[in-house]
């Protein structure tokens, strides 16, 4: 074990009331010397302004394409316990419940073959084990997977299905609308192949939230969101709203004014919600959770092709299902999702996600392959530009 | 030892729910938050599961998650659960538990918070501590940020919900894209080549494909490659397909803040971030610039914001133009779009205030 | 015979302006609008400018002009003026030339009207008359629509104003993509291609370089180009640039219609029209088929809007989807962008009415 | 001449309220063979619905390199009379205003030398003459540039200045808060050299509308829109609104509510307007021009780079300069024009407007090379995407 380091300029990010990294990297160095050379290799990097990583390095674990992350230190000579120091992610339980069994399992493999350092979670939802050396991975693994009660298996990386998460949905949450945590579970395993074995031109993500709130951000940060949502009448407990301005509650700034489409009214004794013309922003119900609830007829709108900014500028996802039923099996969704899929793993270029694809082939292209029609709530407006094609059925042919 | 199994999948989420969580699955009826960091659920059935959100840091050790464990124990049955902005939730439902829970935790100093109209965690990246692109650090920033907006955290005094995220390079995993403030890692400079062993380690063709705006052309003289220096807008795309080509230069890389992102459909539909400042210097271990451009871009939204208006909202209602003059901040060529959508940014009406 | 002198620029417009116009320069003060198709400008001075506004055919005989100066030679002290749309307008000094001069118009089947809440003058083109790319004629459609919509010129009983535009090909001379109502003809089929001819007439470097989707590649063999058919959307643009790329297929030609676009600064800012029809067929002398989509866009706006809501507005608010299902038409996959901005047109939210 | 033919499509078109352009040529026929062969010919365009005309021709005026467009039949044997059938683009007066005087002249010289067909105006704005042969077009230009009174030249045509219009602007209207007609002509006159000979990459326009009610529709039509507006409050005569409202004029309605940024309102008795937060709409002033007038500081927004769909889709014109005064001699604006034509001739490719060669290469370099300050009113909203350049001098170099 390397001696212990002065790390001053680290030290200052243990001042101040929010936990400190730098402490939780402390703990784990009392008793492990790669995060105590993590510690020493950061204060370098907090002295000079860069990191001190290696680029890219393929590490594995037998029969997954996927699921660590390499990493070497490029100064292995100062910091020999990071010379190696793979990240592992860990396929979390779907909205990241946990007993502190399980939890309490991966910390104790995690200081025989780890760092002692985690992130809970990573960006993408997994269990992100922080450093290990290679000859670490594959005992690691074979011991989380044969854990005899919550055995663990691995998240996806590379160019594969990555570890589909989920919002808290109905195990805690009123709004839920879709049964996110069991359709994250079910899809996750169904799709084990595809999350293990990159196949395909890129990573495909799936984020699952239960209600238009979209707390797992999945718009943003998902080949393919799912949002739960209704098609019928908001229902409304009018007792509950005159309680709620009984007690002072300004329903007609912090409601009425706000609704999007401007759909509902208050006269003072009742709330009017025209339904047709209400989008379903959840606002509303929101900020009168007591009063107003989703109507009955529940099910998802799918959107497509949200990611990050690399290469053509970041995407949101956008309306490709306006409604799906969503009950298990959910065999209509999984072959939505195998048919987007094969389209896109048959046209894509390497490294493109499958919304660029669409964008470079025409929603036209993507539509006629997965059988979907063309509808109106796929767009904000329809083309302002001229320049449109014609399917050769569509024209006379000489 | 046992042989690894291959594709068992997640554990069941089911073991993992608390018996309240099973009892009234699907059965939720309303919810309220009763103090800052602590929500009630109330069930069809009556049924009450308090919820007590604390901080956590994100890069935890074993230790850290040991303790959590300890008090899930103790009061909440041995179940918890973990955000999607990286908090801990502890599932208690015995009220009794609550406060003694929440005593312990201060004691801890692990802060309870981030419900409601306040500032949660910032959802982060890796930066210096384990990837091989950043132009910062994550977790430094992070834990500066917080401290500094640690009483937005705990109180629920702001307009509205403030979504703070931080990713350390154009890769964008924090995917702050669409966040009210958006701290961003940015290369500044044109990458480096390695000329020497780019042929060893890259594909050529793979490299000139990988460039968004055609900067890098095949150099077959020196079986290597040149990037047209004016078209290179630095995102390192080509670096991480090829690490012949630095994009990390320590002198030059930055920091930058986006503003006015929003990822709920409620009332304005989703949004992306947009730039507020190009430029601030990447000057650990607290980065004392960036903290104060946050700081100050909360307080004056906090400040001029009506009730229930996020910063997007807010901007939406007082225009980009007065945004630019309340905050202080400069308006350069940066702000002002030149990539592939730019067309749509520019202002096609005589519309604005002076 | 003289000789030609050049530059000399265009007639002195204070040249052309009747007394009062000069006198009020600048001093107006108000306007009203008499009736449909009268206006009245009274000046700070107390002057009352009468403007009496005439339909044209825009393509009018010098007979048609020498009419309508002797109108304006009678009435209007010689002065007269025509507008941004065509129309004709007689300005009036003496309050009492104002009614023998409708009266004249009347009788000569001049049509007044095209003020206020009306439908003026369509702006168009060429067409078949003089130009050599159309894919329908101007002036037949235009006056087929209006003689269906007379009623709307000669009264002002709509929501608003209703603005309608031709163009005849896709280089929209009438620029038309931000008029209410856009009737635009298109070519719906892949240019043939004069192998044999091009060479002698076309630059092949420029001919490559004019198509907005790379679909042209030079054919060296040939010494001639191919178009990969599946990229071309047939703008046309190759057939400007090069006679031996015949664009124009009168078995496949047709109209399409475009709506929700504006100019104006009032209330929303300016719009681009958006598809509404893809194909209607080309369908001379009369269009029947242009002029009842036209007035069913018309009526079922006029039915449906709110006082002052111009079409963009009325989509607005009640949405795209909406205006799908009052009008009927039928929401296909050429109404969904794929050009370059086509991101921008996709609903990155959930919000959608069903 | 020709027999007159049989026309029953076109005699379709002579029915109807509508003024037809049918009977105008029948009229102008009449007398003018050329005429006469249009009717013929057109004829024949309405039964096998195309088109009659070649490709292009090019003809011309001695000294001029634009202001005509050649245009020959395809079928001169049926049509000899139209063989040859130019227009002839004369650049009208200022506001398309005219004396009976004026108009006469051109009706005289186009029976002498032309078909005796117009169009009263073309899209851009000129007085186009439509069809004559290329013989006459010398001798037409000569008799009308040498008319005692109101002679006239040439529009513009091909890569070069268009003819620049106008709207009615302060001779007939009250909103016109720039002198547009006399703008009009006077950079028509400044700029004569660019607008009769090509030499540019393409085709450049300018339009010129009073307030931005936008009469002339420069946004969308013209690479320089120029459209008046003002920098201090609108001026209200509470009197003149009490005026309307007591004449059951539904203020709340029909402005109140429809000021775009809400700046208003209406106690029942003073309308009051936040003017800071109002962004000249002219909604509120065109709907009681009696009771509301713009400011008295006025100029003109400059908004740049309008234009049709070809290639890269329509173009609205976007705001390039909020403000600027504009007084005779209009030096300031001259030197903006002068200067952005010359970047744009530097570095245009062929057939690139000024707008899609801005796009292409960026404002940053735009307004570097014309020696603007970027301001948050070019711009809807900042950029999304973070893939910003910095100059060479902004970073550190090594
Ligand atoms: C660990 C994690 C960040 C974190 O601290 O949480 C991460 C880390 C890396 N990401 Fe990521 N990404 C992580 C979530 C994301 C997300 C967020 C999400 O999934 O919700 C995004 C944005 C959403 C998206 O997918 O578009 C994201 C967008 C990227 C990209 C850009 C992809 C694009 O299409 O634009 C890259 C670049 C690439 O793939 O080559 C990238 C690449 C990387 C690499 C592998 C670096 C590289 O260039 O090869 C990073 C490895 C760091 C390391 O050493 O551990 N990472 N990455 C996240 C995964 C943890 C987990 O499994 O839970
Ligand atoms: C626990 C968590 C879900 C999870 O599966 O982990 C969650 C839980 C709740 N969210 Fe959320 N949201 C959570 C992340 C999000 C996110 C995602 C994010 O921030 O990255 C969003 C989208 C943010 C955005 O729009 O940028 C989000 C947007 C909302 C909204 C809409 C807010 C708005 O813009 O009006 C609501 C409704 C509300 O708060 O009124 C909401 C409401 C709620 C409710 C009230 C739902 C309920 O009844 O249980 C929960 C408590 C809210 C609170 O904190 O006051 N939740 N919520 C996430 C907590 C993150 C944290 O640790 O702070
Ligand atoms: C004569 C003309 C200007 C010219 O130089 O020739 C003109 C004249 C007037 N316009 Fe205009 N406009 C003229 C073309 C336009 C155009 C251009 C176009 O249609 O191509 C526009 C933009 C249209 C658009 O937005 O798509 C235009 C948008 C307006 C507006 C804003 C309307 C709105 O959207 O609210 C007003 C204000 C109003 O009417 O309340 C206006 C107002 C006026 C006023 C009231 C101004 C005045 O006080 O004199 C004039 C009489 C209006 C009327 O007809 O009721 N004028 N006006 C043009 C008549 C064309 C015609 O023959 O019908
Ligand atoms: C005569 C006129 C239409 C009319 O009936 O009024 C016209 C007629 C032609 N236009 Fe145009 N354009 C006319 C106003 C316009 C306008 C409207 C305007 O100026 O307000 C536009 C849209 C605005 C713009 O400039 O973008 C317009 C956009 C085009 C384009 C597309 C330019 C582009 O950048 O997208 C072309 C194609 C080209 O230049 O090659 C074009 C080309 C043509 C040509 C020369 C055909 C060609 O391909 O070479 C047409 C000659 C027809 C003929 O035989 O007379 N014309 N052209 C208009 C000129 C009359 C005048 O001088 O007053
Ligand atoms: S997305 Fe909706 S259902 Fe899921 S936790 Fe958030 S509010 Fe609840
Ligand atoms: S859900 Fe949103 S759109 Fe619907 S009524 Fe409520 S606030 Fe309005
Ligand atoms: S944002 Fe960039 S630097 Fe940060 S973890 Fe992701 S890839 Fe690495
Ligand atoms: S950093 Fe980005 S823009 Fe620059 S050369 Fe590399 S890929 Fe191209
Ligand atoms: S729109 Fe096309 S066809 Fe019509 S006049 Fe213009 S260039 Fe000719
Ligand atoms: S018609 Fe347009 S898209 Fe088709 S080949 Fe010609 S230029 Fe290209
Ligand atoms: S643009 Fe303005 S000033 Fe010009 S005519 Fe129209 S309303 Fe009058
Ligand atoms: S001009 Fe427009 S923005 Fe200004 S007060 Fe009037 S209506 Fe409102």
């Amino acid at each position: 074990m390397t001696e212990a380091k002065k790390t001053p300029l680290l030290d200052e990010l243990e001042k101040g009331p929010w936990p400190s990294f730098v402490t939780e990297i402390k703990k784990a160095a009392a008793n492990s010397p790669s995060a105590q050379d993590l510690l020493g290799q950061l204060e370098l990097s907090y002295e000079d302004k860069k990191g001190h990583w290696k680029h890219g390095g393929l590490v594995g674990v037998m029969g997954y394409g996927g699921g660590v992350i390499g990493r070497y230190s490029d100064i292995p000579e100062q910091f020999p316990n990071v010379e190696m120091f793979h990240t592992i992610r860990l396929n979390q339980p779907s909205g990241w419940y946990y007993n502190t069994k399980a939890l309490r399992q991966i910390c104790d493999l995690w200081e025989k073959y780890g760092s002692g350092l985690t992130n809970l979670h990573g960006s993408t939802g997994d269990l992100v084990l922080l450093g290990t050396r290679t000859e670490n991975l594959q005992p690691f693994f074979d011991e989380v997977s044969n854990l005899e009660e919550h055995p663990f298996d691995l998240g996806g990386s590379g160019s594969n299905l990555r570890t589909p998460s989920c919002c808290a949905g109905p195990a805690r949450c009123e709004f839920a609308l879709i049964d996110t945590t069991d359709l994250c579970h079910d899809l996750t395993n169904e799709f084990q192949d595809y999350l293990h074995r990159p196949m395909w031109p890129y990573k495909s993500k799936i984020k699952i939230s239960g209600c238009p709130n979209d707390c797992v951000a999945s718009i943003a940060r998902s080949d393919f969101s799912i949002q739960g949502t209704w098609r019928d009448d908001i229902k409304i407990d009018q007792e509950a709203v005159r309680a709620y301005v009984a007690e002072g509650f300004d329903i007609q700034g912090l409601v009425i004014d706000k609704c999007p489409t401007k759909c509902m009214s208050w006269d003072g004794n009742e709330l009017t919600i025209d339904n047709a013309n209400c989008t379903r922003c959840m606002h509303c119900i929101n900020k009168m959770c007591k009063a107003l609830r989703p109507g009955d007829d529940r099910g998802a709108t799918i959107l497509i092709g949200g990611k990050a900014p690399i290469l053509q500028g970041a995407m949101m996802g956008w309306v490709i299902i306006p409604f799906m039923k969503l009950e298990p099996p959910y065999t209509e969704l999984k072959e939505f999702l195998e048919k987007a899929w094969e389209w896109w793993d048959e046209n894509g270029k390497t490294r493109e996600r499958i919304g660029e694809l669409i964008l470079r082939l025409g929603m036209r292209n993507f539509l006629r392959a997965v059988g979907l029609e063309p509808v109106p709530q796929m767009v904000n407006a329809p083309r302002a530009n001229p320049f449109f094609f014609w399917w050769p059925e569509e024209t006379v042919q000489d | 030892m046992a042989q690894a199994r291959t594709d068992i999948g997640p554990p069941l989420y089911k073991d993992m729910l608390p018996p309240i969580c099973k009892e009234n699955y699907g059965k939720w009826r309303y919810h309220e938050i009763i103090k800052p960091g602590v929500l009630v659920h109330v069930s069809e059935t009556g049924a009450k599961l308090y919820t007590v959100r604390a901080g956590s840091p994100r890069l935890v050790s074993i230790q850290f998650i040991r303790e959590i464990c300890d008090l899930a124990d103790k009061y909440c049955g041995g179940y918890l659960r973990f955000t999607s902005r990286h908090n801990v939730e502890f599932l208690v439902s015995e009220e009794a538990n609550v406060e003694p829970l929440l005593a312990e935790l201060a004691a801890k100093k692990i802060p309870v918070g981030g419900t409601g109209n306040s500032i949660t965690n910032i959802v982060h990246t890796q930066g210096w501590v384990h990837c091989h692109t950043p132009a910062t650090d994550a977790s430094g920033i992070v834990k500066s940020v917080m401290d500094e907006l640690f009483e937005y955290f705990t109180t629920m005094k702001l307009p509205a919900k403030l979504r703070i995220a931080l990713a350390c390079c154009l890769n964008m995993c924090g995917a702050v894209h669409c966040s009210d403030i958006a701290i961003l890692g940015i290369h500044r400079t044109v990458p480096k080549i390695d000329h020497e062993n780019l042929h060893k380690m890259c594909e050529i063709p793979t490299l000139t494909a990988s460039c968004p705006t055609a900067a890098i052309r095949p150099n077959p003289k020196l079986k290597s490659i040149d990037i047209k220096a004016d078209r290179c807008m630095y995102c390192g795309n080509c670096y991480t397909m090829c690490p012949s080509v630095q994009i990390i230069d320590p002198k030059n890389d930055a920091v930058s803040i986006w503003v006015g992102g929003k990822i709920s459909n409620s009332r304005i539909g989703p949004r992306f971030s947009r730039l507020a400042i190009p430029f601030l210097p990447n000057n650990p271990p607290r980065w004392p610039e960036v903290v104060e451009a946050v700081k100050h871009l909360v307080e004056v939204w906090a400040a001029n914001a009506q009730p229930g208006e996020r910063m997007a909202e807010w901007i939406d209602r007082i225009s980009w133009e007065k945004f630019f003059e309340i905050t202080g901040l400069p308006f350069t060529d940066k702000h002002i779009d030149d990539f592939t959508l730019a067309q749509t940014t520019f202002r096609c009406t005589t519309q604005f205030k002076w």
